[in-house]
């Protein structure tokens, strides 16, 4: 390390806002068109309920995301692992309430083992992280098509509840997402796995000469991300009454999640972000789809408007960011 | 820091010119078709395969220039379907219209480029999220053109490029245009990468940014240029596979990942600093290779993805493992 | 090799589980059913198929009625293909024929159930509906959602795939998969000799309407003793369906070919003609670009079609039951005529776009054919 | 002190394809001393220290740890056998804060999590040892730090360990006087204590101030070792090896030194203030001063790479703008980075590549890559041959070359644009002792060509022996100049401003 320029005052870290900076405007966007274009009726607690459970699988899957884009890798093969856990959870329990908790217990494990070999692929063969997913996805929408066409199997109507169940007008899935939000803040902010995690992300070789086992962290994270990946799958199941092996790609879980980590604050670069940006850029996505559906947005306007809005949220943060870019 | 942390080799174990495994990978698949289908070793069956691989071939060695400077590019796909739709929608079935709707494409094209490579060097945006955005937009806008469906045919003129064959030619017999352009474009961009001031500034910008913007390259100027030709090998795919295929409205989907695998399969450097043309061409025809040999040996879609997964994951860590192997 | 390890656990997570039931694509009930309404006589007026419709069950919706004007929501799928295209405009242009509807409330699901379903939520939160018309993305996973709002005492119009509840007003389709299936094998077997050989392309497995398609053209085949080449999935695309038939025919010949649906049908005329061989018999649909190469070529080709005019219908079923008057129920089942030679070139129009669907029901509108895309 | 030392390496060789690291070394410290471990930049007390560490694995000899034989993989294993590193280049993380980066990897946990308050806690108690407490707050980002902050976080991050061996590898580049004396009681009380400190440095003051033992390591093996400190002329003779006069080519005659080819009257910008300097052409003018003090900056300001945003520069009597290095480049001006692997390297082309860059990047864009109007590919070779870079071919990708290797070929890719001025950064960093004096002939064989050398160095008898003019900065500013007569004395005076008048 050579000279670095003189001490820097304490500063204002854009950086540490900016998604509720988005958060806000994206929220004062909706209630202005709202009320420029008269349709208050969308104002109530109701349609504030159902912005926010629009999100949830995305929710999910990005909490998950968020653990691996922050130890600068990347997860491309949630949108897979999403279509096999749903079908994995319906067809083991295949509409016997007995089997929910075997199923869950099943689709866990497959979320366990696809995250451990993400990681080890990554870590031990040092496979670029994107390539290394990309493979993983390919693989494992490969076995699943292998054996199902279509939607297979059903969930019971006791599991249903877990996406339908509402306390009040809060759905259970609802409160899900938040609390597993939540644990995932909880983690990143008060365990030594989650201060880990930051480090690894943000300097691989100090965290190693600090004597972080790096790899084991990074693995970790995928393990994560992959459980969030399949709890989302579960979710879907329950929410869709089965599982189909197109679900996950339909959704585009994949790039989605990234942007909506990316858009929260998180760098893709590793090390610097966290959780809340990420919740923040899931509603930021409920209330664009929203908006769009209000102001009755043509399907093809959408979806240029959407690529438009990624660039440009992600670039809100990044133009003054010094760090060279990929 | 210093130089001892820097892998070195041992004289006896590096030897240089070594082959590239991708053209062994390639004439494997070619003998492994040939013997399973011997029809596959006449004019009609190889030069049939040849045309079928040329737009993604000619695709990847664009997208190449992006992967080698340090970046990724997503959105050639979309731009492909750009093509393809906007040429039909411009068209009107006139046959001469092809002589200005090409160069109006490309001019297309480059101006998408263009905001690419200006949107990741001056905004900042990462390239995965900048041309993952350019994808939907433009997905987006050829929908909007359209309104959804094709509303009109391509030419003759247009299709000619991707289509037809020249017969009646001594010992080959017959030769598709689209091979001539496979040829014609696949040296233009060896040449360009390979054997010009500008193909080393982008080996050199993907190998370390700042080193380069402190040795003097015009750093933004090089990566900008990256996605324009990326964007313009984009077009000329769209062309041809447009020819070759006819109209659909999502003609180019699912083009930007094979691109990168055959990228990554000739040995191209994820996030940069490496990459062949012809290695990158070789890539493109193993990956079709392997796909007609799947469909030869009768296994279906499913398999044909393990297959692929495997060979990206397989070709990615082998590299890395003989880097390491050749460095310690 | 941690892949292997993780294929073969995935594999046995998978086999272990797979007691699965997979949905009956081979239902002979069902399939006798489909072949008699092809040829049955229908209900309505002879000249508006979408008006038309098999059985006489009906549903009494007097409890539905109500004063002008209304909003009609719909739910939508997706626009992601030219046969939805052509539909949802068949639908827009049928709404503008009812002065009673105020306001018609699109929101479209890109193809995703788990965003139809929150789709859905929003109308039902927010979108003073005065009916809801749904065309679910899949059946099953729609369910709820559309047990959700009849629960809120909307009714509610299904329409294409449809849902396992019977709780909407109806369930507007056309006669169906077998029955497009039948009508094309049928052509086959009349003009392709026994043991010929036969090669079925479709789009992508799983999805319930193309799969009854194959199913009831399958059993056919083997009846009539016609050798199926096989079975090939093209995902819709162009290149791929090309490359496909290419390969076949470098392996042997081809004496017919059928399709589950005909987007991708003149890819597959195209590789006989770029390989100079004569074309055999190809089956296709009702969209402009088929039908006119199979004029050009004078092939033997026929298009079952799979109406595009049923997303009229959904809209006179949901104005209907908002009138308080009787609707076919609970399906109101729409006739599904295949486009023969002999009634080939009334179907033509060459100033539609090429996957322009023929069969629309759209010509005695206003705005036909601009809003179609085509040219005056 | 106890019969057995705490840390033992008898014999420990290891190499690097190409390079010969260290040849059975050995190495003691003992409970209650401080060892001090001298030798030039490249002489291998990093690479020992990585291997005492865990970092590298050694070829050959062996580490005991109070008397037990160890073979750390990891450095954790390293870590939880009580040896502490502070590293010479940071190994901070500067989006993380204060506490969090002392506690990095060893978070202290209560009923599992991370207890924050006992972080903060120990983190003033630390910072509380060196009086900086009120200086540094515990949940400051690293990155708001200054330069001489981080290297104290560094430090108390190392000492908050309580390890039994405390490595230090020159802990105070970048602090000034007062702070080094807090350092330097501190490493009185840390050997009270019982701690065992190896202290790596090649300043003499600091090895009188501090030392109980000293050992000399030169070109990887050692060359002496002293159970007491003796006079500062003979460790400096076996870390040298060889005269003074050999080593560093002649300074420039008077009348080698031409006209002013560079001069910057009162340029400043985010880090620099009030620069007024004048460089000459067939003159070398060495700059020093603490890390932060602003060298660095001014290279880049004069290099356009992080422009002056006051003040006018003039280049051969014509003022000029410059705002990107390749304005710089344009005008004549070229610059050598101090960090080669980060910003001048690019490892994966060749060594030909490596050298043509520069002039092809100022060649027309799609012009072929064989020739330009500056060089060839056989004028490049010519370059490379002259500056005597060792490498199988010129095909050989640069990352098999050796440090010094890399340095030539760099210097070779500016040689091809015939600079009018030329900065080196820490030009001798990480390179051995052969290579270095053939860098240091290069210098002033370009001087005497005519061209202005400006040369950033951190190493005072680098910039002693091998500079016509010296100028020490401090705090963004110019702090002084001197002659090549000058003294270590005098400039770490002006480079520290403590004591003494500035000159």
């Amino acid at each position: 390390m050579t000279d670095t320029p003189l001490s820097t005052p304490r500063r204002f870290r854009f950086e540490r806002h900016a998604s509720t900076i988005l958060l806000v405007s994206a929220v004062a966007l909706y209630i202005a068109l709202i009320i420029i274009m008269g349709q208050t009726r969308f104002l109530t607690l109701e349609n504030l309920v159902a912005i926010l459970g629009r999100s949830i699988t995305l929710g999910i899957t990005a909490i998950g995301q968020t653990f691996a884009i922050l130890v600068a890798s990347i997860d491309l093969s949630v949108a897979s692992l999403i279509s096999a856990s749903a079908v994995v959870t319906s067809v083991v329990m295949n509409g016997d309430p007995a089997m929910m908790l075997p199923a869950v217990l099943a689709v866990l494990a497959l979320g366990a083992v696809v995250g451990l070999a993400n990681g080890l692929v990554i870590t031990k063969l040092e496979v670029n992280p994107l390539i290394a997913t990309l493979g993983m996805s390919l693989i494992i929408q490969g076995v699943l098509s292998y054996y199902y066409n279509n939607f297979a199997g059903n969930v019971p109507v006791e599991f249903q509840v877990f996406a339908y169940g509402t306390v009040g007008i809060v759905p259970f899935s609802l409160m899900f997402m938040f609390v597993l939000a939540g644990c995932a803040w909880f983690v990143l902010r008060f365990s030594r796995f989650g201060s880990d995690v930051y480090s690894v992300g943000g300097n691989k070789d100090a965290a190693r000469l600090a004597g972080i086992k790096t790899d084991r962290v990074v693995i970790g994270a995928h393990v994560i991300c992959s459980l969030c990946a399949a709890i989302a799958g579960i979710y879907l199941a329950s929410r869709l009454r089965s599982g189909a092996p197109w679900i996950g790609a339909e959704g585009v879980y994949d790039l989605e999640s990234i942007a909506v980590v990316v858009i929260g604050g998180t760098v893709l670069a590793g090390g610097r972000g966290g959780i809340w940006g990420t919740i923040a850029g899931v509603i930021i996505f409920s209330l664009i789809d929203s908006i769009f559906n209000v102001a009755g947005v043509d399907a093809f306007v959408k979806q240029v408007l959407r690529g438009i809005i990624i660039v440009a949220a992600v670039a809100f943060y990044a133009a003054r960011s010094k760090r060279p870019v990929a | 820091m210093s130089a001892q942390s820097l892998p070195q080799p041992t004289a006896a174990t590096r030897r240089l010119p070594r082959i590239n495994p991708v053209y062994v990978l390639v004439v494997a698949l070619i003998l492994a078709i040939i013997v399973m289908n011997p029809a596959f070793g006449e004019p009609t069956g190889y030069m049939n395969f040849l045309k079928r691989v040329t737009a993604l071939a000619i695709l990847s060695a664009g997208a190449l220039y992006v992967i080698v400077s340090g970046g990724f590019d997503l959105s050639v796909g979309s731009i492909m379907t750009l093509t393809v739709i906007g040429s039909s929608m411009l068209a009107s079935n006139d046959p001469n219209s092809t002589y200005w709707i090409i160069p109006l494409m490309l001019g297309i094209g480059a101006v998408i480029g263009l905001i690419n490579g200006l949107v990741v060097s001056y905004l900042k945006v990462p390239s995965l999220i900048a041309t993952l955005g350019m994808m939907i937009t433009l997905n987006g806008v050829a929908f909007m053109w359209s309104g959804g469906a094709p509303r009109g045919y391509l030419p003759d003129t247009f299709r000619f490029f991707g289509r037809y064959n020249i017969t009646d030619i001594p010992v080959i017999s017959l030769l598709p245009i689209a091979v001539i352009c496979l040829v014609v474009f696949g040296v233009i961009l060896w040449w360009g990468m390979h054997r010009t001031n500008f193909g080393r500034m982008l080996h050199a910008v993907g190998d370390n940014q700042q080193a380069a913007r402190l040795a003097g390259v015009p750093v933004e100027r090089v990566r900008i240029s990256a996605f324009v030709v990326s964007a313009l090998t984009a077009v000329l795919a769209g062309v041809i596979l447009g020819g070759r295929a006819g109209v659909s409205v999502d003609i180019g989907s699912g083009f930007e990942l094979q691109a990168i695998t055959a990228a990554v399969i000739g040995g191209a450097q994820l996030l940069g600093g490496r990459g062949s043309v012809p290695a990158t061409i070789a890539g493109a025809l193993a990956l079709e290779a392997i796909f007609t040999l799947l469909n030869l040996l009768g296994l279906a879609q499913p398999v044909r993805l393990v297959v692929q997964g495997l060979i990206l994951i397989g070709a990615v860590a082998f590299a890395t493992y003989q880097r390491k192997r050749a460095g310690r | 090799m941690q892949k292997i390890i993780l294929a073969a656990a995935v594999f046995g997570m998978l086999t272990g589980a797979a007691f699965s039931q997979a949905p009956n694509f081979d239902d002979p009930a069902e399939f006798a059913k489909q072949r008699d309404q092809l040829t049955a006589t229908f209900n309505g007026p002879a000249d508006q198929p979408y008006l038309q419709y098999a059985g006489d069950s009906m549903a009494d919706t007097a409890s539905f009625k109500k004063e002008g004007p209304w909003t009609v929501c719909f739910s939508n799928a997706g626009v992601n293909n030219p046969w939805r295209v052509v539909g949802y405009t068949d639908m827009t242009e049928e709404v503008k024929l009812h002065p009673e509807i105020g306001t018609f409330t699109h929101v479209d699901a890109e193809g995703s159930d788990d965003k139809q379903i929150a789709d859905i939520d929003d109308l039902l939160a927010g979108g003073n509906c005065s009916v809801l018309i749904v065309s679910p993305n899949s059946t099953a996973a729609l369910t709820p959602a559309v047990e959700k709002a009849c629960a809120a005492g909307l009714p509610v119009i299904v329409f294409d795939r449809g849902v396992t509840t019977d709780c909407p007003v109806t369930f507007v389709h056309p006669v169906g998969g077998y029955g497009f299936g039948i009508q094309a094998a049928e052509h086959i077997i009349a003009n392709v000799p026994a043991g010929g050989k036969v090669l079925m392309l479709r789009i992508l497995p799983g999805v319930d309407v193309l799969e009854t398609r194959a199913s009831g053209a399958r059993n056919m085949f083997k009846e009539a003793g016609l050798e199926v080449l096989g079975e090939e999935f093209t995902d819709g695309d162009n290149a791929k369906t090309k490359s496909i038939v290419e390969d076949y025919l470098q392996r042997g010949t081809i004496d017919a070919v059928w399709m589950d649906a005909g987007a991708t049908a003149v890819a597959a005329v195209e590789a006989f003609e770029d390989q100079g061989v004569d074309v055999p018999v190809v089956t296709g649909e009702d969209q402009q670009d088929y039908l006119q190469k199979w004029r050009d070529l004078g092939f033997k080709g026929i298009a079952p079609t799979y109406p595009t005019y049923q997303w009229r219908t959904a809209i006179i079923a949901a104005v209907n039951t908002l009138k308080g008057e009787q609707v076919p129920s609970p399906e109101w089942i729409l006739p599904q005529p295949a486009i023969t030679q002999d009634v080939l070139d009334q179907y033509i129009n060459e100033k539609m776009p090429p996957l322009h669907y023929a069969m629309c029901g759209c010509e005695d509108m206003p705005n036909y054919p601009q809003a179609w895309g085509g040219t005056e | 002190m106890s019969d057995v030392p705490t840390i033992e390496m008898r014999g420990i060789s290891k190499s690097f394809p190409a390079v010969k690291a260290l040849r059975g070394v050995s190495f003691t410290c003992s409970k209650g001393e401080v060892h001090a471990l001298c030798g030039e930049n490249g002489a291998g007390k990093s690479t020992l220290i990585k291997i005492l560490s865990g970092v590298y694995r050694p070829d050959s000899g062996e580490v005991l740890i109070d008397g037990q034989e160890q073979h750390f993989k990891h450095p954790q294993e390293a870590l939880l056998a009580g040896i502490s590193v502070i590293y010479q280049e940071f190994s901070l993380l500067p989006e993380r804060t204060v506490a969090q980066n002392l506690f990095l990897g060893r978070e202290p946990t209560k009923n599992g999590l991370i207890d924050n308050k006992a972080m903060v806690a120990e983190t003033q108690r630390v910072l509380g040892l060196f009086g900086v407490r009120h200086r540094i707050e515990p949940e400051t980002l690293v990155a708001d730090l200054d330069v001489a902050s981080q290297q104290m976080v560094e430090i108390a991050k190392a000492i908050s360990l309580n390890a039994k061996v405390i490595v230090m590898d020159e802990p105070t580049a970048a602090l000034n006087e007062a702070e080094c004396e807090v350092l330097f009681s501190l490493v009185d009380q840390l050997r009270a204590s019982g701690t065992a400190i190896v202290y790596i440095t090649h300043r003499m003051r600091e090895v009188t101030r501090l030392a109980n033992r000293v050992t000399v390591i030169k070109d990887g093996e050692v060359t002496a070792s002293f159970d007491h400190v003796p006079a500062p002329d003979v460790i400096v003779r076996a870390m040298v090896g060889r005269d003074i006069s050999e080593y560093y080519p002649e300074p420039a005659t008077a009348s080698e030194i031409g006209p002013v080819v560079l001069s910057v009257s009162g340029g400043g910008n985010a880090a620099l203030r009030d620069i007024n300097l004048e460089l000459r052409s067939g003159e070398i003018v060495g700059f020093a001063g603490l890390q932060g003090a602003g060298r660095t900056p001014l290279a880049m300001a004069l290099f356009g790479a992080a422009p002056f945003t006051s003040g006018t520069m003039t280049l051969d009597g014509k003022a000029v703008h410059l705002t990107s290095p390749r304005d710089a480049i344009r005008a004549g001006i070229g610059m050598l980075p101090g960090d080669r692997k980060a910003q001048a390297l690019f490892l994966m082309q060749s060594v030909r590549d490596n050298g043509m860059l520069t002039a092809r990047s100022f060649a027309g864009i799609f012009g072929g890559h064989r020739a330009n109007r500056f060089t060839d590919l056989n004028g490049m070779n010519a370059l490379l041959d002259q500056m005597k870079v060792r490498a199988p071919s010129y095909e050989q990708e640069m990352r098999f070359l050796s440090g010094g290797n890399q340095q030539k070929a760099i210097v070779a890719r500016w040689l091809a644009l015939r600079p009018k001025v030329l900065i080196f950064i820490e030009p001798t960093r990480g390179i051995d002792v052969d290579a270095k004096a053939s860098i240091y002939h290069l210098m002033r064989d370009l001087a005497r060509a005519g061209t202005a050398v400006m040369m950033v160095s951190s190493d005072l008898p680098e910039i002693l022996g091998a500079s016509d003019r010296i100028v020490v900065m401090r705090e963004g500013r110019i702090a002084g100049e001197f002659g090549r007569s000058a003294t270590e004395a005098e400039l770490m005076l002006a480079a520290t401003g403590e004591t003494g008048v500035a000159a």
